[in-house]
């Protein structure tokens, strides 16, 4: 019984830590994956989905019904700055960090002007339960689910859905897609609004369980982009396995030596990985790609 | 005795066997084309040799020495350049610039500037020297890049399509450069389309085929090679 | 055969002028490849493109559907001009390409490069599983391995793939580049028959670059000849058969 | 900057946009420029004077970013991790030797040392597993957070070296100015002019030593391969080695800046190496066009003199205007302000020169 | 080069321009430079300390000004940015010359100022609580430190809810240290420690966090979290019923949790502090309301922002006693002891030998629905440990900060 209890509380705080580092990522992942850019104001979206679902609830909305409106505004959003802004950048990767790192200096501070320094929370619904003395959330279940359930529509997304066909056939050979009446521009809008409403997603799930303040965003942004340093380019491939591997090393290392040992855990994973795999888990999984 | 020899290389991609167990020899100081239909293996075995592609099986030697796993950079210090079909220049960089990155190898100082103007000279392209490389006509980049495999002093030139785009002129001209470095003593390994050209340069002449060696001989054997007519024109069913 | 929503036939029996050149300059990097192509393909109609390597025929095709942006001249397709318009656009007015060396997407499945080429049709009405048992009619072997990834078929499957592709948006003309290009020639031969099929069953216009004169003789009805970027002749289909003539605008 | 300067920058460029900065009027303009800045201390208050010195420190890490990214073509997101290795080096090698006999300076070449070393090992990885373009920024970037996360972790007592805390979040201080041995007394350099004198020959010998760098024999290799990999190493270059040269040497100049600022303000804290901190050297790189150390240098004074004018007048909405000038001055000068700007007056100028002439 | 691109920018900036407050008084103003973050990670409990000098300085103005001249204060938004303060704190020493400067709201940022107020001898006020121990005659310290906190909370705690108790506190200085005199004072009342985990700054997520507490079984739970990312514990314990009673020195009296937080998730959390806006006397009471006059949109007014207005005060006094803004002679009046106020809280004095200031320490409960009671006060707390640790500015000045590490006997310098 003691056994099964052990067993049972680090197979929560797995999932707990799985789910945290889906979603913090995904959104990354699939901006950085699909388009090669790399999303500085990634921490602003997640910002925007956490104000957008919190205000929602405030207003008198259901949460799941707020969270999808926090989901689709970031996601508004991102298509919005892609068309202004960051589709200039594609011949230019590298400038378009700087690009986003201005956004989100724009978007924090101006969150800070004009909502103020913080924003009240809402609370984390659901209550809790108690298995072998010790109490658990039940929304952090609602959050694995969450996060099992983004990889699982990601997935039909991708491969299901007439947008997810056309924006893979864009990644891979993008001239011909366009010479086949895909209209690459829109996948590109498109995509970059999917990669903002994940986050937004990830905020959106998580401002119940949070402080919100116009830097809260920087809370993810550590384990979202170690995440996909150690993924690797692709989201199924990459990701989401690497975020399953270092939910168990920062789990293990969390329940045997503390949240320091966790935190350092992510670092020799890191270094670990640059070093054996220098394209990530995708590049491994990818390796007879030329 | 042979500068470059393969022997039984094979490369897949995919489901694609694009290099065929090639056994292939270039004597020392030779001209050699290589000639083919188009997707018949030519500009893969030329990465093969290149080391831009590792070989899924079979040997690459050269000068006697196995260059199978040599780094790319590791086989032009041994000893072999190339030029590319797209001309690889650098662009953003004048045109002594791009000369004497390649030049510096073995050259410092005052020596490496008479060899530059020298090389220049050479390759018609002295009033240009200043330009920025990308500005340059295609023939003319198409030069340049062969100025640049050559100022490495290589005991074998490796070149892909080099008359590619060019008036019947500069493809003359270009002819003759190149027989002007095989009288240095420079092996050549020439992937080419132009007949003319070929006609002008090879010494010897190998017709791959669906990644197989398909026919070798003098460029007169092979033109008048019914054989050799007919896959060109798709008639052979291999 | 019925079935295709674009009312084709009608065109070709009026045999009205589909796709139109003049004076078509077009190049990379200020450097003009094509200097002046004029070419005129009525609907119905199989143009082959032949000439030898390096006149520009692969820079016509990319410049046809808007790949490469003309330089000068104009390209007009169904009476109006769209120089200006973006590859998707002129894709969507019915015409598809098929690159050389067939790009299709490697790390997708058959099925799925096929659902791409649905694009092309513009309508978005397409009923996607009558057109694909079609091209499975067509090409038997893309139905076997349907869930294939696309990487890993051989170049003849990837050729037939790259055909099946726009075949999926219906198209009223075909830009085929080099379809034989290292394939072996017993699937060229079946290519060429089926691209005649389709051009008999449906009124499929196509234009296609080649140097293989089997498949040439096979599938051409007429042919333009290119030379230092302009089309230097027009030969009909009887002197395809000459092969001196074909060896002086071919081959070695 | 005087105009003259500018003038003849523009002139260069339209003889050839590869190194900016030819002949007699450029160098009697950095002359003057140069004889400016050491007659500055003169008529400058002290304030000025240091805060000058301040804005010098950052430079070198800009120029070495310059050298890595402009000119090799790899960017890094992680010179910060240099630059805080550098100074938290500077601050243990101080605490524990004091500051006598120029064992400062000792302990500065040591810190910048270690920098470097640092940066071979982590380049080695790098550059050796081949990791290019984008995911380059990705993962030093990750690495620099990291090394953020963890400094910050070090409150502790367990964290010392030496007689050096390494204090955390706090920061470390307490660490000497740098000293020069002198007859009688060892002179301390506060912020101040003998300070700036200091930063700025080092800034001049550097700057120099740079250019003369990107114009070698090396410099050509490098530039060789920003523009064209493969064929870079197809004339026989092993790339990989360029490249992991061209970041130890950049990631060391960080680490200079990491000594200096650490000895300037007595004081070095985790959080000059975390996100913020490690936009930076790429913010002021981008402005000011990072395929040039000329315009790297002054972009680089630019953006730090500027964002800190408008924090000093901006009040709270200085961040927005900052970030709203990034976003703008990217998308509106892709190769730097000065560049870009240079090339825009030069194509006005030919554009009335075409009108006249007709 | 700066000169020119200062140029460039200026007509940007003016369009922003903050206007100094300019005063028609007799005399030459004196000068206080305000180093405070107004934007960034600290602004949610900072921008009321900015305000709060402004109260005051604007009472003193209209109240004839100090010894008759006026108060000028000189603002920078120090952006929640080491690097800001240390830049800015050159500027108010070397440039504005000011006569004073309020400054700085994490350790991190003081500790990044202080190497440049020592070396320009300049005189600095830190309104804020923090983890103790910096023993430098250029800086007077008024908010709580530790023992003020601890040895009034950890007893009534251990006392009331009994003997094992757990900590969790932010890795860094501040934890750390609060944590050792935790540790301290639980053993001193008999308790013992079930459990101590350090938390690193940034960590949002505490699930583990939660299961190793239950595990340990604590009679309460003293939290020491710092920062906007850590605060999310409460929400997390409280969704999974933890329902400890909590003890905190940095709650509540910085960053109003239970004003932003939904309840209960702060219920039964206990809190020394020295102010917060409930507090129910008089003298606190009269201070809210000029306060919402003034600062209609506050959204509160917490412990940090009281310490910066009575610090202004304190500042008046000891000018008008030294007779000139001059720093020997103002510590000269330190020295003599009697440096103390009635301030909102209560009466403060300011102790000679550390230059920090003794409070009167409210201890405040979280109800259930986050409303605040004070079940005990202690009046005239006294920061004793840096006078205990050997640190007395009225004979030397180490400039250093101590730590708990230099606890059994230091006395070097």
């Amino acid at each position: 019984m003691d056994f099964l209890s052990g067993l049972f509380s680090f197979l929560y705080q797995t999932g707990d830590a799985f789910a945290f580092l889906v979603l913090s990522a995904c959104g990354l992942a699939v901006i950085f994956g699909m388009m090669g850019i790399i999303n500085l104001a990634h921490g602003e979206f997640i910002l925007c989905g956490a104000y957008v679902t919190t205000s929602a609830v405030r207003m008198g909305l259901p949460l799941p019904i707020a969270i999808l409106v926090g989901t689709l505004v970031a996601g508004l959003v991102g298509m919005l700055l892609e068309r202004v802004i960051i589709r200039h950048l594609y011949a230019r990767p590298l400038d378009s960090i700087v690009v986003t790192w201005g956004i989100s200096m724009i978007v924090t501070q101006g969150t800070l002007i004009i909502l103020g320094s913080t924003m009240p929370g809402t609370g984390t619904p659901f209550g809790s339960f108690t298995v072998a003395g010790y109490g658990y959330s039940v929304y952090r279940f609602v959050l694995m689910l969450a996060a099992v359930a983004t990889l699982a529509v990601l997935w039909l997304i991708f491969t299901r859905t007439r947008f997810g066909i056309l924006a893979r056939a864009t990644i891979q050979v993008p001239h011909i897609a366009e010479a086949l009446g895909v209209n690459t521009s829109l996948i590109y809008s498109l995509t970059f609004g999917l990669g903002a409403a994940l986050a937004g997603l990830c905020g959106g799930l998580y401002a119940p369980t949070m402080t919100l303040v116009p830097t809260m965003g920087s809370a993810f942004v550590v384990e979202a982009f170690v995440t996909v340093v150690v993924g690797g380019a692709d989201i199924f491939l990459g990701t989401a396995p690497a975020a399953a591997i270092l939910a168990v090393v920062k789990a293990g290392l969390t329940s045997w030596q503390g949240q320091l040992a966790g935190q350092i855990g992510l670092l020799v994973a890191v270094i670990v990985v640059i070093r054996i795999l220098p394209r990530g888990l995708t590049g491994f999984i990818l390796r007879e790609r030329t | 005795m042979a500068i470059l020899e393969t022997r039984k290389l094979d490369k897949w991609f995919g489901g694609l066997h694009v290099t065929d167990e090639v056994d292939f020899t270039l004597e020392q100081g030779e001209i050699h084309c290589l000639i083919g239909p188009n997707g018949a293996g030519k500009s893969t075995f030329f990465k093969l040799v290149l080391g831009e592609h590792s070989p899924s099986g079979g040997a690459i030697l050269y000068d006697g020495k196995d260059i199978t796993k040599a780094k790319s950079f590791e086989r032009i210090r041994h000893g072999i350049s190339v030029k590319f079909q797209v001309p690889g220049i650098f662009q953003a960089l004048k045109v002594r610039q791009n000369l004497q990155i390649a030049l510096q190898h073995h050259l410092q100082g005052a020596s490496l500037n008479e060899e530059t103007d020298r090389l220049l000279e050479f390759l018609k392209l002295k009033d240009a020297e200043n330009q920025l490389a990308g500005s340059l006509s295609h023939g003319q980049k198409q030069w340049l890049e062969i100025g640049m495999a050559v100022a490495l002093k290589p005991k074998l030139l490796l070149l892909d399509e080099p008359t590619a785009g060019m008036t019947p002129d500069e493809t003359h001209a270009t002819g003759e450069m190149v027989q002007a470095l095989n009288a240095e003593g420079v092996s050549v390994l020439a992937v080419e389309h132009d007949m003319a050209f070929v006609r002008q340069i090879a010494q010897k002449v190998t017709v791959l085929h669906f990644g197989k060696v398909f026919a070798q001989g003098t460029i007169n054997e092979i033109v008048a090679d019914e054989r050799v007519a007919s896959i060109y024109l798709g008639e052979v069913h291999a | 055969m019925s079935g295709w929503p674009r009312s084709i036939w009608a065109k070709s029996m009026r045999k009205e002028v589909l796709l139109e050149t003049m004076g078509l300059w077009a190049g990379y990097g200020g450097k003009p490849v094509l200097q002046g192509v004029d070419l005129s393909v009525r609907a119905g109609e199989i143009v082959a493109v032949i000439g030898r390597n390096g006149v520009g025929k692969s820079t016509l095709m990319r410049s046809l559907i808007g790949l490469l942006p003309p330089q000068q001249g104009s390209v007009l397709f169904e009476g109006a001009e769209i120089n200006n318009l973006s590859a998707h656009k002129r894709a969507r007015l019915g015409i598809g390409y098929v690159p050389q060396g067939r790009d299709v997407f490697p790390r997708m499945s058959i099925y799925e490069n096929l659902l791409v080429g649905q694009s092309i049709d513009g309508s978005g009405k397409a009923d996607v599983k009558e057109r694909v048992d079609r091209i499975y009619g067509y090409f038997p072997i893309l139905k076997e391995r349907r869930d294939q990834r696309a990487g890993t078929l051989s170049g003849g499957q990837q050729q037939q793939l790259a055909i099946g592709r726009v075949l999926m948006g219906d198209p009223a003309l075909i830009l085929l580049d080099e379809p034989s290009e290292g394939i072996q020639p017993n699937i060229v031969q079946d290519i060429a028959r089926i691209m005649v099929e389709l051009n008999r069953d449906t009124g499929i216009t196509v234009v296609f670059v080649e140097q293989n004169l089997d498949m040439i003789r096979q599938m051409a009805q007429r042919c333009y000849v290119m030379d230092k970027g302009s089309v230097t002749a027009e030969i009909g289909k009887d002197a395809l058969e000459d092969r001196d003539t074909v060896r002086r605008y071919l081959a070695v | 900057m005087p105009r003259g300067n500018k003038t003849t920058s523009v002139l260069k460029l339209l003889e050839g946009p590869q190194t900016l900065g030819k002949g007699p009027g450029f160098w009697s303009g950095c002359a003057v420029v140069l004889a400016l800045a050491c007659a500055y201390p003169l008529f400058a208050d002290g304030y000025d004077v240091g805060n000058n010195v301040y804005f010098f420190n950052w430079v070198f890490m800009a120029l070495g970013l310059s050298l890595i990214w402009g000119y090799g073509g790899a960017l890094s997101f992680g010179q910060t991790a240099f630059f805080g290795v550098a100074g938290y080096a500077y601050g243990v090698f101080t605490i524990n030797l004091g500051d006598a006999y120029g064992l400062t300076l000792v302990s500065l070449v040591a810190a910048v040392g270690l920098s470097a070393l640092f940066a071979g090992v982590l380049g080695y990885f790098l550059f050796f597993g081949r990791i290019s373009g984008v995911f380059l920024g990705i993962v030093t970037l990750s690495v620099t957070l990291v090394l953020e996360r963890f400094m910050s972790q070090t409150a502790g007592p367990e964290w010392a070296i030496g007689s050096a805390r390494l204090n955390g979040f706090n920061g470390m201080g307490g660490m000497p100015s740098l000293t020069i041995p002198w007859f009688g007394a060892d002179i301390a350099l506060y912020p101040d002019v003998g300070l700036y004198y200091l930063t700025l020959a080092l800034l001049v010998v550097v700057y120099l030593a740079l250019r003369m760098l990107v114009n070698s024999r090396f410099g050509n290799v490098l530039v060789a391969i920003r523009e064209n990999p493969q064929r870079a190493e197809m004339l026989g270059y092993d790339i990989r080695r360029y490249q992991l040269v061209a970041f130890v040497i950049g990631s060391a100049l960080a680490g200079l800046s990491g000594v200096l600022y650490t000895a300037w303000g007595n004081y070095i804290t985790p959080s000059s190496m975390g996100m913020s901190a490690a936009a930076l050297p790429v913010v002021w790189v981008a402005v000011g066009g990072r395929s040039d150390l000329t315009t790297t240098l002054f972009g680089t004074l630019l953006v730090l003199a500027g964002f800190q004018y408008l924090t000093i007048y901006g009040s709270q909405y200085a961040l927005v205007v900052m970030g709203f000038l990034l976003v703008v001055t990217i998308l509106l000068a892709p190769s730097g302000i000065f560049i870009s700007l240079g090339s825009f007056f030069s194509r006005g100028l030919r554009r009335r020169q075409a009108r006249e002439s007709i | 080069m700066t000169k020119q691109a200062t140029g460039v920018l200026a007509t940007l900036g003016t369009l922003f321009a903050l206007s100094a407050a300019a005063f028609a008084q007799d005399g030459e103003p004196i000068k206080m430079g305000v180093l405070e973050d107004q934007s960034g990670d600290f602004a949610v409990a900072t921008i009321g300390k900015v305000h709060g000098i402004e109260l005051a300085a604007e009472e003193i103005n209209a109240n004839g000004g100090i010894d008759g001249r006026p108060l000028e204060l000189v603002t920078y938004d120090t952006q929640s940015d080491n690097r800001r303060y240390q830049e800015f704190m050159r500027r108010v020493l070397q440039r504005d010359k000011v006569d004073v400067v309020f400054a700085g709201f994490s350790s991190a940022s003081r500790e990044a100022y202080r190497p440049i107020v020592d070396q320009f001898d300049g005189l600095a006020f830190y309104n804020n609580q923090y983890e103790g121990g910096v023993c430098d005659a250029n800086m007077i310290v008024t908010g709580a430190v530790p023992e003020q906190q601890f040895s009034t909370l950890i007893p009534y705690m251990v006392e009331k809810y009994g003997k094992n108790v757990y900590t969790i506190a932010a890795d860094y200085n501040f934890g750390q240290i609060s944590a050792e005199w935790v540790r301290d004072i639980v053993k001193e009342n008999g308790g013992t420690m079930v459990g101590e985990e350090f938390i690193p700054l940034g960590v949002s997520q505490f699930s583990q966090t939660i299961q190793n507490i239950q595990k340990a079984k604590p009679d309460f739970l003293v939290t020491l979290l710092v920062g906007t990312a850590q605060a999310s514990y409460y929400e997390q314990a409280s969704s999974a019923n933890v329902d400890l009673p909590m003890a905190s020195s940095v709650n509540v009296g910085q960053g109003y949790e239970h004003k932003r937080f939904q309840p209960p998730s702060l219920a039964n959390m206990y809190v020394t502090t020295n102010w917060i806006e409930e507090v129910d006397n008089p003298a606190s009471k009269s201070f809210v309301e000029k306060w919402h006059k003034k600062f209609p949109d506050e959204p509160y007014i917490n412990q940090e922002a009281e310490n910066s207005y009575v610090a202004v005060y304190l500042y008046k006094q000891m000018v008008e006693r030294a007779g000139s803004t001059d720093h020997d002679a103002i510590r000269k009046v330190i020295a003599e002891g009697d440096v103390c106020m009635d301030a909102p809280e209560g009466r403060v004095c300011i102790d000679p030998k550390s230059q920090h200031m003794s409070h009167t320490i409210y201890l405040a409960k979280v109800s259930e629905d986050h409303s605040i009671s004070f079940p005990k006060v202690w009046d005239d707390i006294k920061p004793y440990w840096l006078g205990h640790v050997g640190c007395d500015l009225t004979k030397e000045n180490p400039e250093a900060q101590y730590t708990p590490s230099d606890n059994p006997k230091k006395n070097d310098g």
